[in-house]
């Protein structure tokens, strides 16, 4: 008996331990003085801003690398390590004016040299590299040299006025090889540790050119399983700030404690048709299914109401390079749908799957959404999650499906967005074939004018909206919960993390 | 303090198990009331339910919770137990009242050393005060006060490396330890051998001698209390139906009921007017075995796991054994537990790998097991067992479906009766059937198969006396009428004496004697069977 | 004693060859399942050429069983490979993420045991009783609930009643033992809910069990009083049954807590696990794998090794 | 002159195993009425969304509530029970069978057979059951299949163990040793003879491994690997509703009390089962 009795005592006394621990879990984080915590959901794994191509890692590095031009949180590019740019009237010369008093965090000075290394070996020129571009944009680089008042001039291969929003690749030190290791870079927070699926430590750079800032004295990057396990660390208080929220759950948060910040995302959530399976192929056919679907009910299922309407492959955050004329065009018409699936022949409708990314919950639900909605006109979808790799491997690289639904991220570089329509592009994996939309996309870069490039984009989108390519369903609102204790947090509407402006509420 | 003439005094005793259904049940006891003398021996006879278990519990102060007793008393020198306070009548438990039950392979903790679980009993009864050493002393001499040589090996030994005779030596030793004044002894004999259970009763008595301890022994065998009890009582129904001192019970029973028990104990009344058939020993034998020798062979794992372990696991091993057993013949197989005849039956049917020659004349040898229990598989029917045999014996027979299935029944009905069985138990399962009735359809499997040749491994061990009265007139029966074989291995003499013309004895996996049964049974000339004789003679008194 | 060894090397041998039978069935797995890991790592926006450099890089253009002989052969030099993924040392990550998973279980076994044998005992005592009865009706209803929706219950429960947090923060055990151990006792304990009233049925069954057992009334009849036959006896023998039962326990917390950890968000192995098995990391996961089934078998090992120190019988029989 | 003396009064014995039948058939049929009226009929259609109605509590109209997808929780729970009891059925009747047919020629024959099989059966034990859905969702495709595929092969070691136990006990005994003697083939042994005797350790083992099949179809869909939407499972619900536990909690609320009474049903016939042959063998 004596054994149970201790053994009792033990109980309670965990017990007991149990509540008081408990009690100082919640405290550990909320006070750590001028640091913040982002909760993360994509694992970061890449800190080479040539070799990096994961929109997870972007939203890092962008904090330790800077590039010669700079976005802003409202889309606008301004110049950041240079201070300008010529570019020739042909479009196939840049050349560059190199900013002073750049320090890297390794302590020496930024100039042209650093430069050209940087663009040559994003452009696979450097001796030992095989000519692939490690920024496939920037293949079109012929050659990259300094001059001798120290401004860089890049050449093309031809012309292409669209390249300068590619110059926001990041710069290193001459001859640095060890970026993935010991990221060096000349931004507002030095890169200081990284924890393998837990976290990635930034602090502050006191030598950053742009005086007062950052304000953080260091950043964690918190690496979080999904958006639910996010939220459950918000309403803990052991993050200050997660991005990609949707409007339901955002409105679980305290108000008090979070501010919410919401802001267009830029990306394009499609639900992809494969325009090379039956009956797929049929214009009618994709027509239908484009009146058959109610986007704002999608919305209002997936995101809570936070998105905008998509009827064509571009947000309308990309200004005027968007053709608002299209707007409208497919708006749900059950009548419509029905006849022109009639006229194709499937009068009695048909079935086919759509295989979504189950680590994409607002993939997965729009799919649900859509096959309940696609009922109506006599299409049974059936749904069939696959893993993320399963995802890339069988649907983006094999296109080896009837239906996906995905998210299209995207800088703001039009040419972007749009370039994937090309029937040759990797990237195509609609298999979208149209050869006015080749000739235009090729067209495209070696139209200096900006005017003469916004109406051919225009023609673009045209062309898609009128082959009804696949059915564009919303730009999803990036939904951000702020901490109310930090202040000057910019949504911006790429996939990035901008920490320089953060600082503690009424500092 | 003054002597009692009757150590303890059951007065009127009356004990149920009301249940919340039931609150006030038939009673397991009524009105029991008997004295136990000082220093005598006193049985305690009765069949199970009969109540002579909760009579000594309730003495013993050891009853299910669910029991409870409505009237009566019982004194122990002088005191209520039932006034008592449940503390002090812990406290009298090994110290003034000792117990020993039937089952001995179990009641000893298999995780305890023997020593162990005996020091506990003086370890219990803390007011003892004594010494590790004086205990260890103790123990002991207590250890050979009940028969080891070997005391001080024994007390670092676990239970399983006891056989059962020692370990019922064990509980003996624990529970006259304390020397009480007591000992209740339940079924103490009824899972050990004839030979074991000789020794277990002198020393009993022993210790009633020299202790002085009274004893009240329990036994459903009325023939297991001859030349040991003073005084014998039968209990039937939650009733003492009659006492008397054993020599006036066993020779003269005043009782229908104890006269119809005694009948049943003495089983070779019943089978005088068994025949077995004739046999001609000229003619070829059924079954020839040569040079058998055989152990059981373990895995490799097994042997790793034997290694520094005790050497007496090697006991179980045939060497050269040699038999035939000739047509119509009904061939005895004696021996002590331990002999090597359940290995060499084993060898015999193939079930074990072994070295010599098994020669088997006709195709089909039926087999008849040990356990009643189970012999048959309680999952079919009686009528599925039989059509399996039937069907296991290869024999096909011509015709329509119809025709076979009539036959079958025909057939199957037909050794069903000649086992003494009706038609309906053909669809009875195992458990709707007693032990004698198991052992019967086990028989009517064997003889739907035609053998030439039934193997029986000890089938009356389990069966109370006229349920193995019944199995061999069966067995006589068959023997005479379709001139089959048996080869009846059994540790009861009498039987083999009545059907059995030949006998064989078996020692430490020999042959120790063959010969005629009146040859070998009148005058054993091997120790081995002088053993099982002087046994057999003292319990049963021929 | 030899025969001990020769025990001990059986056993030895049976385990090496169901490491390697798990880390065949994780090849065959990997060989099946589709995907592609640098195309995972680089995302959908890379070229195919950025991909097929990396898969050169990474050694991934070989061919499958190439790939495992040279990651067995690794693991014969004891070095488990490098994650792909991760570009770190497998044994690094793992060693990384341990803290937690076997914090966890470990933390859970403690409490499966601290709370289920008391329980068990004081039940079995009173079998029926009211008491009794309640105990066996709520871990029956324990029983089915799943895990995950323990632990959300329990966060729910710690953040809206007692207003505590505790998702998703981890310390480091070298940073706060104290600390540490606090932030796994609630995860911990969603996962030992149902693991609980698995014990405290089994342990029940077996103290009732065992107290109806013959020897206990032999020591009943020596004078023993209840709680001295319960505590010497009765316990050390359902001990002994319970063993497997332990052991069987423990490799199910070992596997809950790769599912509970996902939602406290604490970074265990089974986080780890996914991951690797999401960006097709063949190195990282067959580490993993091939460990939580070195630490399953070893459980079954020691398992069978206590069973046999605990109970006599085994040893000879 | 004596009184009456009541050692300790008592009437409680050990509960009667109609007890445990009476109480687990009450919430088991609740879920298998639910299961026979969902293939008639359903208030809603399970999978018809409505975004105007969505996350609304219970009320008249939808007496559980509806989801995020404004469909009928109601509606789903109904539709859910067919999921759940069919996987978890078919995927236990896998299992026996693979277990049976490992399990009892381990048991009776031994030796390396027996060594090959229980490795192999470690070896599924150890191996992750996440992995183990991947690859059947990579072979068999995204269906109901695979998930019963997975996870009859993941429980199949249990039963093979329980299987091979048995055997090795039976086969002990004197009526298989009469079926030997006999000349009974080992193949009819094993099926006639040791199958039978099998049930009775089986049953619980069936029992529980229904249960367990469903808390583990649960946490697959819970990682996105169970059912695919929109059709549901008790567990598919459950994790859905994770997100909305703070806002919605009847999402919660239902599919659970569900899964709780099916469960919770299934263990108590197990227990009597348990009662009632435990008793049946001391007979």
């Amino acid at each position: 008996m004596k054994r149970f009795i201790t053994r009792s005592i033990v109980a309670v006394s965990a017990l007991g331990l149990l509540v008081t621990s408990l009690a100082g879990c919640g405290k550990k984080n909320a006070d750590a003085n001028n640091c913040a915590v982002v909760g993360i959901t994509q694992e970061p794994g890449i800190f080479d801003p040539h070799t990096v191509v994961a929109a997870g890692d972007e939203e890092i590095i962008f904090n330790v690398y800077e590039g010669l031009y700079k976005y802003d949180h409202e889309g606008n590019l301004n110049p950041c390590l240079a201070t300008g740019v010529e570019i020739s009237a042909d479009a196939s010369v840049y050349t560059f004016t190199i900013r002073d008093g750049v320090k890297f965090h390794d302590g020496s000075d930024l100039d042209a040299s650093d430069v050209v290394y940087s663009l040559k070996r994003a452009s696979g020129l450097l001796d030992g590299q095989d000519g692939t571009a490690l920024v496939s944009e920037l293949d079109s680089i012929r050659d990259v040299t300094a001059s001798s008042d120290g401004k860089v001039v890049v050449t093309l291969e031809s012309s292409n006025s669209e390249l300068l929003s590619y110059f926001t690749t990041g710069i290193i030190p001459e001859n640095y090889d060890n970026c993935q290791q010991a990221p060096v870079g000349t931004g507002p927070f030095k890169f200081d540790s990284y924890n393998p699926g837990q976290s990635v430590i930034l602090k502050k750079n006191e030598n950053y050119w742009q005086k007062g800032l950052p304000y953080l004295d260091s950043v964690t990057f918190k690496v979080c399983a999904d958006m639910d396990a996010g939220l459950t660390e918000l309403a803990s208080g052991s993050i200050d700030i997660f991005p990609y929220l949707t409007t339901d759950r955002a409105n679980q948060l305290d108000s008090s404690k979070y501010n919410i910040l919401s802001n267009g995302s830029n990306m394009v959530q499609i639900f992809a048709l494969n325009n090379s399976v039956e009956p797929l192929n049929d214009v009618r056919v994709r027509k239908a299914i484009n009146y058959a679907i109610n986007r704002k009910d999608i919305i209002s299922v997936t995101m809570d109401g936070a998105g905008v309407e998509l009827t064509t492959a571009m947000s309308p955050a990309m200004g005027s390079y968007y053709d608002k004329s299209l707007d409208g065009t497919f708006d749900q018409d059950i009548e419509k749908a029905k006849a022109l699936l009639a006229e194709a022949g499937y009068e009695n409708g048909f079935d086919i799957s759509c295989t979504v990314p189950s680590s994409y919950l607002i993939h997965v639900n729009t799919a649900v959404e859509l096959a309940s909605e696609l009922k109506a006109v006599g299409i049974n979808m059936e749904i069939k999650q696959v893993d993320w790799a399963t995802w890339l491997d069988q649907v983006y690289a094999g296109r080896q499906y009837d239906t996906t639904v995905i998210a299209l991220t995207s800088t703001y570089a039009p040419y972007d967005v749009l370039g994937r329509y090309k029937s040759t592009d990797d990237g195509n994996f609609i298999n979208y074939s149209n050869s006015t939309v080749d000739e235009l996309l090729t067209r495209i870069p070696q139209t200096a004018d900006v005017n003469e490039r916004t109406a051919l984009y225009h023609q673009v989108l045209g062309c898609l909206t009128e082959d009804a390519c696949s059915a564009y369903i919303q730009d999803p609102t990036t939904i951000t919960a702020v901490s109310t204790r930090l202040e000057g947090y910019n949504v911006y509407p790429m996939y990035v993390q901008d920490m320089s402006k953060v600082k503690l509420a009424g500092n | 303090m003054t002597r009692h003439i009757h150590i303890v005094k059951v007065h009127l005793l009356t004990l149920a198990f009301p249940t919340g259904k039931d609150p006030d049940p038939k009673p397991v006891l009524d009105d029991v009331d008997f004295g136990i003398r000082d220093g005598e021996i006193l049985g305690l006879i009765g069949n199970s339910g009969s109540g002579k278990t909760m009579t000594s519990l309730a003495i013993a102060g050891l009853l299910p919770e669910a029991a409870s007793i409505t009237s009566g008393s019982i004194k122990f020198a002088g005191k209520d137990l039932l006034e008592m306070d449940p503390k002090e009548r812990r406290a009298m438990l090994g110290r003034d009242i000792g117990m020993i039950f039937q089952e001995p392979s179990t009641a000893l903790d298999p995780l305890m050393t023997c020593g162990k679980q005996l020091e506990e009993v003086l370890t219990a009864h803390k007011d003892l005060k004594m010494t590790p050493e004086e205990r260890h002393k103790a123990i002991m001499d207590m250890l050979e006060t009940v028969g080891f040589d070997n005391a001080e090996e024994l007390f670092s030994r676990y239970p399983h490396q006891l056989s059962g005779g020692q370990r019922q030596r064990v509980l003996i030793a624990g529970a006259a330890l304390l020397k009480p004044r007591l000992l209740i002894c339940d079924e103490p004999t009824s899972s050990l051998d004839t030979v074991t259970t000789v020794s277990i009763l002198a020393l009993l008595k022993d210790l009633c001698h020299k202790l002085h301890i009274t004893i009240l022994f329990i036994s459903h065998d009325l023939s297991a209390v001859r030349g040991f009890c003073d005084r014998v009582m039968v209990m039937k129904d939650g009733r003492i139906i009659d006492r008397d001192t054993a020599s006036d019970i066993l020779t003269n029973p005043r009782n229908s009921y104890t006269a119809e028990l005694l009948t049943n104990a003495r089983l070779d009344t019943r089978i005088l007017g068994f025949e077995p058939a004739t046999v001609d020993y000229s003619r070829s034998p059924v079954l020839t075995a040569k040079g058998i020798t055989a152990g059981y062979k373990r895995s490799l794992f097994e042997r790793v796991k034997k290694n520094g372990g005790d050497e007496a696991e090697d006991k179980n091993v045939l060497h050269d054994v040699s038999l035939e057993v000739f047509p119509n013949e009904i061939l005895g197989l004696i021996g002590g537990s331990g002999s090597g005849k359940t290995t060499l039956i084993r060898s015999l049917l193939g079930l074990l790998p072994h070295e010599g020659t098994v020669n088997i004349r006709s195709s089909s040898t039926g087999a008849i097991f040990q356990d009643p229990v189970s012999c048959l598989n309680p999952a079919h029917t009686v009528k599925w067992h039989l059509t399996e045999a039937l069907r296991a014996s290869g024999k096909k027979t011509a015709g329509t479906l119809k025709e076979r299935r009539e036959r079958t029944y025909a057939r199957i009905t037909g050794v069903l009766e000649e086992c003494g069985l009706g038609e309906e138990y053909l669809l009875r399962r195992p458990n709707e059937l007693s032990g004698g009735q198991r052992q019967r359809v086990a028989i009517a499997m064997c003889l739907i198969q035609e053998p030439s040749l039934i193997i029986a491994d000890e089938p009356f061990s389990s069966l109370d006396a006229s349920s193995s009265a019944e199995l061999l007139k069966i067995m006589t029966d068959i023997n005479r009428e379709r001139n089959t074989a048996f080869l009846l291995i059994t540790h009861n003499i009498h039987i083999v004496r009545k059907i059995a013309p030949r006998v064989i004895v078996m020692s430490n996996g020999r042959i120790c004697e063959e010969g005629t049964t009146a040859e070998v049974l009148g005058n054993p000339r091997s120790e081995a069977a002088a053993a099982l004789l002087e046994a057999e003679r003292l319990i049963h008194g021929n | 004693m030899q025969g001990k060894a020769g025990y001990f090397v059986g056993k030895l041998i049976e385990l090496l060859v169901t490491l390697l039978l798990v880390s065949l069935l994780v090849f065959a797995a990997f060989s099946i399942i589709p995907g592609d890991t640098a195309r995972v790592m680089l995302g959908p926006d890379a070229s195919q050429a950025q991909v097929d450099l990396l898969r050169a890089e990474l050694g991934l253009d070989r061919p499958l069983v190439i790939r495992y002989f040279s990651w067995l052969f690794g693991l014969f030099t004891f070095n488990p490979g490098t994650s792909y993924a991760y570009n770190m040392s497998v044994g690094e990550l793992i060693a990384q993420r341990l803290p937690v998973t076997i914090g966890m279980s470990a933390v859970a076994m403690i409490m499966v045991i601290l709370i289920s044998y008391p329980l068990a005992v004081i039940s079995a005592r009173k079998p029926g009783r009211a008491g009794d009865q309640i105990c066996s009706v709520i871990g029956h209803i324990l029983f089915a609930i799943p895990p995950y929706v323990a632990s959300l219950l329990l966060i729910l429960l710690a953040s809206s009643v007692f207003s505590l947090m505790t998702a998703g923060t981890y310390v480091k055990p070298s940073d706060d033992f104290a600390g540490y151990i606090g932030c796994l006792l609630l995860p911990s304990f969603a996962i030992a809910l149902p693991k609980i009233a698995m014990s405290f049925k089994f342990l029940r069954s077996s103290i009732i069990e065992q107290r109806t057992a013959d020897y206990v009334r032999t020591s009943k009849s020596h004078g023993l009083s209840d709680l001295k036959i319960l505590v010497r006896h009765v316990l050390p023998n359902s001990n002994v049954s319970s063993i497997t039962i332990i052991s069987i326990i423990l490799s199910d917390i070992l596997g809950g807590s790769l599912i509970v950890e996902q939602v406290f968000n604490l970074p265990g192995l089974g986080r780890l696990l996914l991951s690797a098995i999401s960006r097709r990391d063949f190195p990282l996961l067959s580490g993993i794998v091939f460990y939580l089934a070195f630490i399953t078998v070893i459980l079954y090992f020691i398992s069978d090794i206590a069973a046999s120190l605990a109970d006599p019988r085994i040893r000879l029989k | 002159m004596q009184q009456i003396k009541r050692t300790k009064p008592k009437t409680y014995r050990s509960p009667d195993a109609s007890i445990f039948y009476s109480v687990g058939i009450v919430l088991l049929a609740f879920v298998v009425l639910t299961f026979i009226v969902s293939l008639f009929a359903t208030p809603y259609s399970p999978d018809a969304t409505d975004a105007a109605s969505k996350l609304l509590a219970p009320c008249p109209a939808h007496p559980f509530g509806t989801d995020n997808f404004g469909r009928d929780v109601l509606s789903r729970v109904m539709s859910a029970s067919k999921y759940t009891i069919f996987i978890s059925v078919a995927g236990v009747a896998i299992s026996l069978i693979l277990g049976t047919v490992s399990g009892i020629p381990a048991g009776y024959f031994g030796g390396l057979a027996d060594r090959g099989i229980m490795l192999l059966g470690n070896s599924i034990m150890c191996f992750p059951g996440i992995l183990l859905a991947l690859v059947a969702v990579a072979v068999f495709g995204a269906s109901v299949t695979n998930v019963i595929w997975a996870l009859g092969l993941v429980f199949a070691p249990t039963f093979a163990r329980v299987c091979r136990v048995g055997t090795m006990e039976i086969k002990e005994l004197d009526y298989i040793t009469h079926a030997r003697v006999m000349g009974v083939k080992p193949l009819r042994i094993m099926t006639l003879h040791i199958f039978p005797n099998l049930v009775p350790q089986l049953l619980p083992a069936t029992v529980i491994g229904l249960a367990n099949m469903t808390l583990f179809e649960s946490g697959m869909s819970y990682l996105g690997l169970g059912v695919q939407p929109p059709d549901a499972s008790f567990g598919k619900m459950l994790s859905d509703a994770q997100a909305y536990i703070r806002v919605a909690p009847w999402l919660i609320v239902f599919p659970a009390m569900m899964l709780v009474f099916y469960i919770l049903g299934l263990y108590f016939i197990s227990e009597g089962l348990r009662v009632t042959l435990s008793k049946g063998g001391k007979r």
